[in-house]
């Protein structure tokens, strides 16, 4: 894509890759390379390098702590250090709840929590979805009753990826049940998990990973300053957050890596003497594949063009989401195929992080199942486009 | 023509799910099913076997499939038996205990009676005191486990079924350890092979499809049950649509493999492997979607059974490889027509 | 299939061959193996062949001048004439207002009609779909009513394949708009197209044919020994025949010979010296068609086995005509790819029968567009798949 | 980066969107067209153009598929403007009157000064007075039609458009009639031909998307309009998808044919070739489906754009020699990244 690289943006890419060079650890590259994933520790060790050069809030103004960088410049870093093999930051803090404190939050929120976000003093999880409340969000059945200075809160949350690294949990909970449409009741919590009544469960994915986890709250204590935005009011917020969600979740720069990883595979592996990445029906998957990326790899960028730093993402989101979740899969796809055979043994080191080229993809394959499914699944995506953008 | 059971296909598969059924109680499954001799159907007759055909398996296998088991049924039941009859008198003399098939290819070569080199991912050979291994030059050679130079490396398979990895570094070969040639006792044992693990997997995607469209029709959102959204039901007819033709392939494979059709057993085996590298993958992928996150926890059982959809997929030559048989037999058969027809067209 | 057929199946494929041999004038078979159409003309002449064999309606009983063929026998039959290049019999008579006499009609409809249709002195055409009435069939607004021993007939029908060529038209009719439920008030009237009032107009298709036509019904008067079955229980007759009419769509022998056509098509053309039907790419689309076919042609045995001579199609029709007509489609989709650039040029002969191996794959593309849209769209046959069979 | 035309861009569009509104009134609109000078926006100046790029036609083209006009705007007009502008003092002297550019292939022979073979399927070449001939070795010819041995077959295209075959007996060129070699040319002029095509099937395919849109939201059926369906709905979000992909693409093509990146050209080029062949003849089977029966018929639009869109598949290579080449640069490029950084891993 540098044909659509201004000078200072060239400038800018040599600036990250000198500095991905010299501070990207190799063991954190090698882990990539090496078809492993990085571990939580690997993750936070990344984040703080980050930090430390006011690099770690891509999006974020300056006046937060952020960078303040061009749409574009975003992409840049983001597909340099993908491609360069660093970890990818988890979205809750960085993505997530922070834009929506600086948007929705009071002086005193963003004081106390944007700054911990940065340094990883802090590590957010997100309690949206319920058992009863997947697709359909707005059901969600979490109460909240005020009680004087606080809130007394009982539910279940489920899918809540890494609450077993987090410290604190952005919630959806129901204020009002009498509110007469679903989602006018909702309001959004900040909740500290180390609070008496919370229990963190892990939920095993059919990766043999723990991604994600259910958590119970059980007359869990929430001071009402920890209410984000206005009481009943959560579901602005709310869609403001999971628009974010959805441009993380498409990860143009992350596929851009594997893509490469993938090319890696296929050259490297030999089928009767000749490297699959000249058999001519595997290129050609290949080449679809890369035709499909090239397209979102370009519509991302006519859409970041469009989007204000801090600003909403709007009804994109959705676009990018639904193609981007299917172009990882298909990378996993044509991973788990390059295979073949070695990839149907199960190594259970893979869920320490452990693994090699050959359970990558089958691995991937599973994993990203719940790409198309979490954070907006694809059928609700094109009810959303359907509705929203085309007006049917 | 339905491919239903016969009655007697049927009461041995009704004997096996009840062994499944009861798994543990009071013996192992694997246990039971040597008891009620259920592991010896395609055992020739004078070693205590049926003689069963591939289409005997289908129903067996689908249930086995069906029921999650993860007991070789196929690696160390069924194929060993189908190599042993369809051998004959030219089969090498097998010892009591568990017996296991291996299908060499050419990274095992045998060199002055001796074998060097490995055959990977052997499902049953974790179980194994004996490996019945065919050559690719038509023979079974007779080996125990435990012969000098030959080790295994024992695991499971995604579904949770085990295999091994066998590493042969200049293991002798003993003289009544090596049988005669059956001519093309290899290939066609590539392709009952993968025959068995899709009449496997064809009960797994039958499962699959049958809790996919309960769930439809319990899970509510958005106030509705799930199967009221046209999407869904479109996505749930498309899986019963596949699934459908895949069992027709399944039973064609069979029937084929007992056959002495080569080309048409080439011609259903590689539909059948394409089948599972593309529709019923698609198919299994489209289950998981349409039952949302429950879908991708391994506590449901749904992703247990998708893997066992998988591994068919991935054993017994790669869908890829299948295509590319399946296309040289269709070019072949349409240069043989010109043959015989003399029809040639001008196209261009 | 032959793997399914017992020693008579044997025996009677080869009386069948022997026949087609013998029987089947090459100049038919030419026009086939040619990559033409068979004309008008030509499917008559071959219908009056079989006529005067006896074997022009498989799936008629013998007292009605039927072959009482097993449904094994009807399908060898069909895909050894189509795979030896005899022309396709057209379905309307034979396989769609026939069995519908027979088990709707009166002795007196049947003794009238039914020999006309084996002997083609009479050609049928369907009045079904209208202007506002296509998928949604049961909205239907052409209305009859009744006047002494007449119905007068006014509306309008469309989408009337071959109704140039039909001397008569079965057709759905409202009479009774007050009906509580739109498919109750209709009936199955038998119109002469000599009829005053009547008025056919072509519509030209998208493949530059005429295939289908506009009805106008003016006044006609439709005496009233020709409705079908009881007035208002149409809709019954209607279900009947759109079920076998699904099961004729589908096609399977037709589609066998077309695959033939395909291959020989890649086998004769060569790109940069290589014949098409050896490219690896080209090979794997062929091998993936091939096993859907294969499926498509054991699952259509499957079902066969259950049908009894004159009985009902069942459920079954939705499955078989949904793939079958993706199949058609996919193999003319193949067949213009094998044409390359060849299948550029717009032959305007083809509309006349001509034609050749580079523009038969376009042509049939364009054509096959319907496929999945006449006789019940995919969408409407998923719908009743999904109601019907699975109880969603 | 969103690709919207500029405000230049934008006006010469207009012009010729006014144009085509007006066809035929009061002169024709080839007529109109050229008196406009709109014609020879991609000529050199000093032959009367403005030396306009791939990226400048875009919005035009774009403008004429979606018109469905059928003058030979890229043949005798965009091309010939294209290739000499590329070949600058290198280019041929050529007459006044109309010129098509025709690419040579392997079809076409030179030998001692004189041309025998063909050129098939020359958008354009209806017309012509001149052909302005690319040779495989990059060098242009400009050559009157009515040369002594140079005979056309004039026909019409699917989408209506005027083409024809051009066969050479032993056709003598002149000396002023060959032009010097360009470097790189044949090759330049064969993709952009392809990005010209493409973009004016985006046009198209816009005006079908545009279309269906809007049927969905008018038609009734059962009581709804179709646009109440879900599985309708999605079906035209996925066309919706499909399409902003596309013009993604597109203008990503013709960017890079004003570029000097040869690899990053011939990846988008094949990309495009690759989507019109693909997910574009998906979207425009999927908009006739969503139509129905009106959509099959000759008098309603849709069809004669779905036609432009499958012209321009079909022209200007193959799908499956664009995902050949795609693949082959993939490959290149993957080696040569290996040899950049030598982390060769193991994987096998």
């Amino acid at each position: 894509m540098e044909l659509f690289y201004t000078k200072a943006d060239i400038a800018f890419r040599d600036e990250v890759r000198a500095f991905l060079d010299t501070h990207l650890p190799q063991e954190l590259s090698d882990t990539f390379f090496n078809f492993k994933r990085h571990s939580w520790e690997q993750m936070i060790r990344w984040h703080k390098i980050l930090a430390n050069k006011g690099w770690v809030a891509a999006h974020w103004p300056v006046e937060h702590g952020g960078t303040g960088w061009t749409p574009m410049q975003q992409y840049i870093f983001d597909s340099e250090a993908m491609m360069a093999g660093a970890p990818r930051l988890r979205p809750f803090g960085l993505k997530m709840i922070g834009p929506v404190l600086m948007r929705f939050g009071t002086d005193a929120q963003k004081e106390r929590f944007l700054p911990r976000i940065l340094s990883a003093e802090d590590y957010w999880c997100q309690g949206f979805s319920e058992p009863g409340a997947g697709s359909d969000l707005a059901s969600l059945k979490t109460r909240a009753v005020r009680d004087g200075d606080d809130y007394i809160v009982n539910g279940q949350k489920t899918w809540t990826t890494t609450a077993q690294h987090a410290n604190w949990m952005f919630t959806l909970v129901r204020t009002d049940p009498q509110a007469e449409k679903p989602q006018a009741g909702i309001s959004m919590l900040l909740i500290d998990l180390s609070s008496p009544g919370v229990t963190v469960r892990p939920i095993r994915t059919i990766d043999g990973d723990h991604h994600v986890n259910e958590v119970f709250l059980e007359d869990v204590r929430v001071p009402t300053n920890l209410l984000v935005g206005e009481e009943n009011r959560g579901w602005t917020c709310a869609k403001f957050l999971l628009g974010n969600e959805r441009v993380s979740i498409a990860n143009v720069g992350q596929s851009k890596a594997e893509m490469s990883l993938l090319k890696r595979l296929a050259r490297d592996r030999k089928i009767d003497g000749v490297a699959l990445i000249d058999d001519p029906v595997f290129g050609a998957k290949l080449a679809d594949l890369e035709a499909d990326f090239l397209a979102q790899e370009v519509t991302n960028l006519r859409m970041l063009a469009g989007i204000k730093p801090g600003g909403e993402v709007g009804p994109l989101s959705s676009l990018l989401k639904l193609r981007g979740s299917e172009i990882q899969q298909r990378i996993q796809e044509l991973a788990m195929e390059a295979a073949g055979a070695d990839a149907a043994p199960w190594r259970a080191d893979r869920a320490a992080g452990g693994g090699n080229g050959d359970d990558y993809g089958i691995h991937g394959w599973l994993t990203s199942r719940a790409f198309t499914i979490f954070g907006g699944s694809s059928e609700v995506m094109k009810n959303i486009v359907a509705k929203q953008t085309l007006g049917l | 023509m339905d491919f239903a059971p016969n009655s007697e296909q049927q009461m041995i598969a009704d004997s096996f799910a009840k062994v499944f059924a009861a798994a543990g109680e009071p013996r192992s499954v694997w246990e039971e099913l040597g008891e009620l001799e259920l592991l010896r159907l395609t055992w020739p007759e004078d070693l205590g076997g049926f003689g069963a055909g591939c289409s005997d398996l289908v129903a067996v296998l689908s249930e086995a499939g069906a029921s999650g088991a993860p007991e070789p049924l196929i690696g160390a039941a069924a194929l060993p038996g189908l190599a042993l009859t369809r051998a004959g008198a030219a089969a090498p003399t097998v010892p009591d205990g568990e017996i296991c098939l291996a299908l060499a290819d050419t990274n095992l070569h045998l060199a002055d009676g001796r074998l060097t080199g490995s055959v990977n991912v052997v499902p049953g050979a974790d179980v194994a005191d004996t490996l019945l291994l065919c050559l690719p030059d038509d023979r079974l050679v007779a080996l125990p486990v435990d012969a000098k130079g030959l080790s295994l490396e024992v695991y499971e398979l995604l579904d949770g079924r085990g295999a091994a990895d066998l590493h042969f570094q200049q293991v002798e070969l003993s003289q009544g350890s090596v049988g005669g040639p059956t001519p093309g006792l290899h290939a066609w044992l590539c392709d009952a092979a993968a025959m068995a693990f899709a009449a496997d997997a064809l009960g797994a995607i039958c499962a699959i499809r049958d809790m996919t469209q309960e769930y439809l029709k319990t899970r509510k959102q958005f106030g509705k049950t799930l199967c009221s959204f046209q999407a869904l039901q479109h996505a749930m007819v498309d899986i019963y649509h596949d699934t459908e033709h895949f069992l027709s392939l399944v039973h064609l494979a069979a029937k084929t493999c007992d056959s002495d059709d080569v080309a048409m057993r080439m011609r259903a085996v590689s539909s059948v492997k394409r089948y599972l590298g593309g529709r019923m993958r698609d198919c299994i992928a489209s289950a998981i979607q349409l039952h949302g996150g429950i879908g991708v926890t391994e506590e449901y059982p749904l992703g247990a059974l998708a893997k066992r959809v998988i591994v068919a997929d991935l054993l017994n030559g790669s869908s890829a490889s299948h295509g590319a048989r399946l296309a040289r037999l269709i070019a072949e058969e349409t240069r043989a027509e010109l043959n015989i027809t003399g029809q040639e067209k001008d196209v261009a």
